[in-house]
């Protein structure tokens, strides 16, 4: 109970964050490019009743149509590559993508396997990154929080780029 | 004063729809012990989709790209027909068989923009929902019949000016045809047991799966489109059948009173759905038409009480 | 003006044009080309010819009769009788057939030099001139001729394309169903005739009161199977959906849009008006066929994956549609409320009108796509509507229409018929009553199972991507056929905004056939052209619902797409597909689109589902190299009504063979003995 | 019709006759019953010319006596013994089946189903059914015989009960007719000396189940 508020505080923070750069609203799409599941435990805790991310207008969609921003996992396998691509081109913009565990940053553990290529940014520009091996669902929402702050120009230009 | 009543009576599904998905999925939050988005995080959801762009495939069609409007025209005509909060206000379009088909007629589109861009989901989920659609049409027409063959008309919207609310007579037909309705409704709107609104399993899906190429605008109206549909049957299913407060002549206070009275019924039909949805399963797809069987039968029952 | 031409001057010309046009085409046989001008263009004028005739007849509200006697053949005579009802049956023929003469034009142009044209044409010719003289004669005997013209006629049009053997055996199976049906309906004329002495139908109508019940009965059973027949009533449809799709595309257009339509028009004419009164149980019987017709008929087209296969089951469909209106007439008049008959027979009215609108335009848009792909396997289709935009368009909006949904035809001819139901729910007794509730609730489940059959056909076939490689090099049908089908699909819209007007004169038409007065007017249309029916009970504006079904859509779309985020950029990419490629094989096929309607119905449709797996290492079974899924549906009528039949029939005959003519003189003796003592005893009975 | 007594006996014994014929086991014996047969049916034309003499009438007599009494019997006498099938009389149904149904055919005959018929004559109306009878159980014979002798014989016989009927009914027959009729027998006869005597080539029996082999 002591990050309780720490939690709230955070949140509220994202929250303002999202309604000044998403409208009130920020829809994610988690996409898993050969993660070892670690960090998906993590991302799904954010929705459970302790986290609740969902209070503060973030919320997880069934396509990437629907996305404003991509959550990527893992350390994107040969397989995966393309199917990322694609992803990353069916999500209309604005549009950010957020590379999530240091296997998405830079292939981590598994980096220069053959079977990887070594990080989301070897296939797709990414905006941003959140380190962590995993990263617990509290630091994701402060780097969430960071990333919005961050993105303080409109998204849109961005994904423009 | 008629203007001003044409204009709430216009505008009131598409403003208050959203709030009515809101309230659901707050309240299923609260259930699970979360205390989840606010009221109205679903008109920031769709502000934000409307200020997005959007992707279109190129294998879709000019039924993609008009799909959404078609939806979202069909349940704006739809709801300005139906008797929100006063019998008074009627039109020809409010028939019974005008509203069926012309709700009908969106999912004819919805389901044709489905396979348009040819993805293995979009295809199933209209196969799914045309399934449903096409065998609840029968309890869907003759649940409203009971109704008004007490009231001596179809016209949805003057029905409840025809019913007296005190003749005890007709309380089981009207019961039984409300039961009926509630599974019509939960089939028509894809809530559960027929569908789960919430999935992001694209194999568990029939509405949502249809829905899963769109972007943007389009995506926002079909969403928008999705929640009046909500708030249509679940007016109809209040007003048609417990049509207690609704106001029978133009005047201020008993329009007021009749603008309340939905307000709160319909409340309570999204707190019952809420519960509904926090407490039961999803049905095996192959288990739905006996739940729509059963709808048929009391429906038949009632038809025959009544006369 | 109005009166010269309603003159019957104006049939004969028409006759005539018909009759140049066949002729001419097979003198101008050598040459294709002329041929096929030279037949359709007549064909168009013939046609064109009849609907003046036909609505200037309708307008000025006359009756026609002609009657040509010989001394030498009495019975044989040349006779119509052209009232308000024939009329209406020659403007809904002479429509359609002026749409697929003019569609007809481009669409023959691929037969060229494979067969001949001329004979085509003259089939073509013959055809709708025995049509129109079959909904005119009033006489059993020269109905009789006309009837066998027809049916001969489309009989070698259905055998047409004749180097398909599968063509070859429809075309079998049309001739000897058509003439079962045409047996039966000899025998019920013979019966009445016995019973009347004439063939003449209003010598029958005036000398019906004297004919015993049990006569009576015995002919509408008999006219119910023949004309059944013809119609495509279930169980006697099975010709329907074979033979159908094998005529070439207009024909089949025709055929299923005003041909079996014969069949209803002899039903009308016999039962509500030559043969009444009518006892109630007539009624019943027709409802019943009627609720077999439309759910099973809607229910073998979900199953369906030949294109006009399909088409031709909706069309049992809609025919049982028309004779739940027929038979709520039956109903009605027996009850003695006539009013309500009045209602019921609008309904069947215009609704024969609407189908042969859309049904006719919906086999023209098969025939264009049949046309571009070489193929009636939906399956096989795909993507077209980018290909062929315009027949895209025309098929949506047949597909709308047949699907019962607003604002075009096919909803308000439903809407009517489910009102004539519903007011014999209200106004029936109590057996009665359960009758109309469960008929009305048999047409709201057909109307449903519609809608998803035409998301099926309009998807699989127009939507998605190309599934081979014909579908990708598929081409628009050309300008001339473009206009067939633009006409019908106008027809369409225009026939649904205007169904107020339309239904009023059905109105009278009806009134007319069952010599009911003004006073049994129980659809009013009211200013603003609101449809109502008993007085308010139900109102529909059919301009209004299509206004606002055009408008508002038109309006939400100019608020997002001006209204809000002016700067939206809308981009085109490849279909969000989870990063497999998509191959054609992963869009829902025909069979996979109706595969849960079918599951949900397994107790009607008896289907039967194979997997067939093929492996690589047949001993292992690890690596497959191929699987399939065949699921199929048994046609529960052959296995079970015709077959037996069938076999029966053949027992029948091996039993003659070895069991009566069995080469034993004692037993040719027996025979004889036997008959002389049974006709010894009749002789002693009489 | 002038003697009473004699009518009966006459067409009774044509009756039995016919009956007697199907219990008959020899060729020669239903040969010979044929002959009784014919006797009594001249008699009845003898009773009947002498009523109404007629030189044609006569000629009938005459040659009835020739045709049907001598020559008939003598022709299958001959058959008989030149094919040797002297008790080739089986038949389909056995004797107490046999009789059982030739008595329902003779209630039959006589039920009221036949009064329209048998009314034709009012005052011997049992001896008009009675014709009808032979000629039923003729017919039967042909039936219920296997041999193809036994067929002739029951075509003749049931010729002998046509005539007979026609007497008692007072059906008006001209004798032209009768003498045709006889001319026909006598040319019947030799056709089927011939067509017995290929189809016993053939088979070697005349038993006519055999004769399915003719079928085509």
């Amino acid at each position: 109970m002591q990050q309780l508020p720490e939690l709230e505080v955070i949140g509220s923070a994202l929250q303002d964050n999202v309604r000044r750069l998403f409208k009130g609203s920020l829809a994610i799409r988690q996409i898993d490019t050969g993660s070892d599941n670690a960090t998906e435990q993590e991302l799904a805790a954010l929705t459970n009743a302790y986290y609740d991310i969902e209070r503060f207008g973030i919320h997880f969609v069934p396509s990437p149509r629907h996305a404003d921003m991509l959550l990527v996992t893992g350390p994107v396998t040969r397989n995966m590559a393309e199917a990322l691509k694609r992803a990353y081109d069916a999500t209309p913009h604005p549009k950010l993508v957020v590379a999530v565990g240091d296997d998405a940053i830079d292939g981590g553990i598994y980096k220069g396997s053959y079977a990887v290529l070594d990080g989301v940014s070897q296939v797709i520009p990414v905006d941003y990154q959140i380190a962590g091996d995993p990263p617990s669902p509290l630091v994701i929402m402060q780097s969430l929080l960071a990333i919005l702050d961050g993105a303080k120009k409109a998204p849109k230009q961005k994904g423009q780029s | 004063m008629s203007y001003l009543l044409w204009i709430i009576q216009i505008m009131f599904v598409p403003l208050v729809a959203p709030l009515g998905v809101g309230l659901i999925n707050s309240l299923k939050a609260r259930i699970q012990k979360r205390r989840g988005a606010s009221l109205l995080q679903p008109y920031r959801n769709l502000w934000k989709l409307f200020y997005k762009d959007e992707v279109i495939s190129r294998d879709a069609s000019f039924i993609f790209r008009f799909a959404p409007f078609i939806a979202m025209g069909v349940t704006i005509i739809v709801g300005a027909c139906l008797p929100i909060f006063t019998s008074t206000l009627s039109t020809p379009m409010s028939d019974l068989l005008a509203v069926v088909y012309t709700l009908a007629l969106g999912t004819f589109f919805m389901a044709l923009a489905g396979m348009d861009s040819g993805s293995a989901f979009g295809g199933s989920g209209s196969s799914r929902e045309m399934t449903i659609s096409a065998i609840v049409e029968a309890s869907f027409i003759s649940s409203i019949l009971t109704v008004a063959f007490l009231s001596g008309t179809t016209n949805i919207a003057v029905m409840s000016a025809g019913l007296s609310p005190g003749s005890g007579n007709f309380l089981i037909p009207i019961v039984l045809a409300f039961a009926a309705f509630c599974i019509v409704l939960l089939a028509e709107t894809s809530r559960y047991p027929f569908d789960n609104p919430d999935t992001h399993l694209e194999l568990t899906m029939i509405h949502e799966s249809m829905l899963l190429e769109f972007s943007g605008k389009r995506l926002a109206l079909m969403e928008w489109a999705a929640a009046n549909r909500l708030l249509i049957f679940s007016i109809l299913a209040v007003n048609l059948f417990f049509p207690i407060g609704i106001a029978h002549d133009q005047a201020v206070l008993s329009v007021l009173l009749g603008i309340s009275s939905t307000l709160l019924k319909v409340a309570i039909v999204y707190i019952v759905l809420a519960v509904l949805e926090s407490t039961i399963a999803k049905y095996r797809f192959f288990r739905l038409p006996d739940l729509l069987l059963v709808a048929f039968v009391l429906n038949v029952v009632a038809i025959g009480l009544v006369l | 003006m109005m009166s010269a031409l309603a003159s019957p001057t104006m049939l004969i010309a028409a006759m005539a044009l018909f009759g140049i046009g066949g002729v001419g085409a097979v003198l101008l046989r050598k040459s294709d080309r002329l041929a096929n001008y030279w037949s359709s263009a007549f064909a168009l004028f013939g046609s064109v010819t009849a609907l003046v005739f036909a609505v200037s007849m309708l307008a000025s509200g006359q009756t026609f009769v002609a009657q040509t006697t010989s001394d030498s053949f009495p019975l044989l005579s040349f006779a119509l009788n052209i009232d308000r009802l024939a009329a209406f049956f020659l403007v809904t023929i002479s429509i359609v057939t002026f749409f697929c003469s003019l569609y007809g034009i481009g669409y023959i142009k691929q037969y060229y030099g494979r067969y001949n044209i001329g004979y085509l044409g003259f089939l073509y010719n013959l055809f709708i001139v025995a049509m129109l003289l079959v909904v005119t004669s009033s006489n059993g005997i020269f109905f009789l001729i006309v009837w066998e013209i027809m049916s001969l006629a489309s009989y070698f049009l259905v055998a047409y394309d004749r180097h398909d053997p599968e063509n070859v055996k429809a075309g079998f199976l049309y001739l000897v169903m058509t003439h079962i049906g045409t047996a039966f309906i000899l025998l019920a004329f013979i019966l009445l005739y016995v019973h009347t002495g004439s063939f003449d139908f209003t010598v029958i109508q005036a000398a019906m009161p004297t004919v015993p019940a049990h006569i009576k009965d015995s002919v509408f059973l008999l006219a119910l199977i023949g004309f059944g027949v013809k119609a495509g009533i279930i169980p006697l449809h099975i010709w329907l959906p074979a033979a159908h799709p094998a005529a070439p595309s207009h024909v089949s257009a025709i055929m299923s849009g005003v041909m079996i339509k014969t069949g209803i028009y002899m039903m009308i004419r016999l039962f509500l008006d030559v043969l009444q009164p009518a006892p109630l149980w007539w009624g019943i019987v027709v409802l019943v066929i009627a609720v077999a017709s439309c759910v099973l008929g809607v229910l073998y087209a979900l199953t369906e994956h030949d294109i006009k296969r399909l088409l031709a089951y909706h069309s049992i469909e809609n025919i049982g549609i028309i004779l739940l209106g027929v038979g709520s007439a039956l109903v009605f008049s027996a009850l003695g409320m006539s009013g309500l008959a009045v209602l019921a027979l609008t309904a069947a009215l215009f609704h024969t009108l609407n189908h042969a609108i859309f049904k006719s335009l919906l086999f023209l848009s098969a025939g264009s796509v049949i046309h571009a792909t070489g193929t009636r396997n939906m399956e096989k289709y795909g993507g077209l509507i980018k290909l062929m935009p315009a027949t895209g368009l025309f098929f949506l909006v047949g597909s709308i229409a047949i699907s019962a949904l607003p604002p075009l035809n096919g909803f308000f001819s439903e809407w009517l018929t489910f009102q004539a139901l519903f007011q014999g729910i209200a106004q029936t007794d109590f057996y009665i009553k359960w009758l109309f509730i469960g008929v009305t609730a048999a047409l709201a489940l057909t109307s449903g199972l519609a809608v998803a059959c035409f998301v099926k056909a309009f998807g699989v076939t127009f939507l998605a991507r190309p599934r081979s490689q014909r579908a990708e090099k598929a081409h628009e049908a050309s300008a001339v056929m473009i206009a067939g089908m633009a006409g019908l699909a106008v027809l369409c819209v225009a026939v649904g905004v205007g169904s107020s007007w339309i239904i009023a004169q059905l109105q009278t038409i009806a009134q007319g056939v069952l010599s009911a007065g003004d006073h049994a007017t129980l659809v009013t249309v009211t200013s603003g052209h609101i449809l109502s029916i008993a007085e308010g009970f139900a109102t529909v504006s059919a301009p209004l619902l299509s206004l606002l079904l055009i408008a508002v859509p038109l309006v939400v779309w100019t608020i997002t797409r001006f209204g809000i985020n002016r700067s939206q950029r809308v981009t085109t990419g490849r279909t969000w597909d989870g990063g497999t490629d998509l191959t054609s094989r992963m869009e829902i096929t025909s069979t996979g689109f109706a595969r849960s309607i079918i599951l949900i119905f397994r107790g009607l449709l008896k289907p039967s589902l194979q997997h067939s797996v093929e492996y690589e290492d047949a001993a292992s079974r690890l690596i497959p190299r191929s699987r399939s899924v065949t699921l199929s549906v048994q046609d529960v009528y052959r296995r079970y009504l015709y077959r037996p039949v069938f076999i029966g029939f053949i027992h029948l005959s091996h039993w003659i063979k070895n069991g009566i003519q069995n080469g034993n003189i004692n037993a040719y003796i027996l025979y004889i003995l036997v008959v002389l003592l049974v006709m010894l005893g009749l002789v002693g009975v009489w | 019709m002038n003697s009473p007594l004699l009518v009966p006996i006459l067409i009774t014994v044509i009756y039995l006759t016919s009956i007697y014929m199907h219990l008959a086991k020899k060729n020669n014996g239903v040969a010979g019953l044929y002959a009784l047969q014919s006797v009594a049916l001249v008699l009845l034309f003898v009773s009947s010319f002498l009523a109404n003499p007629t030189v044609l009438l006569f000629l009938v007599i005459v040659v009835s006596i020739i045709v049907k009494v001598i020559l008939a019997p003598r022709f299958f006498n001959r058959l008989v013994t030149r094919h040797k099938v002297k008790f080739t009389v089986s038949s389909y149904a056995n004797t107490p089946v046999t009789l059982i149904v030739i008595m329902f055919i003779t209630a039959f005959v006589n039920s009221d189903v036949f009064l329209p018929i048998t009314d034709l004559s009012a005052s011997n109306s049992t001896y008009v059914a009675l014709a009808i009878a032979a000629m039923l159980v003729s017919i039967f014979l042909m039936v219920n015989r296997k041999s193809a002798l036994s067929q002739i014989v029951g075509v003749l016989s049931l010729e002998n009960s046509i005539v007979a009927f026609g007497i008692i009914a007072g059906l008006e027959q001209s004798a032209l007719l009768q003498l045709g009729t006889l001319f026909d027998i006598f040319v019947w006869m030799l056709v089927a000396t011939v067509f017995v005597s290929m189809v016993y080539r053939h088979t070697g029996s005349l038993v006519v189940t055999t004769m399915r082999h003719l079928k085509d």
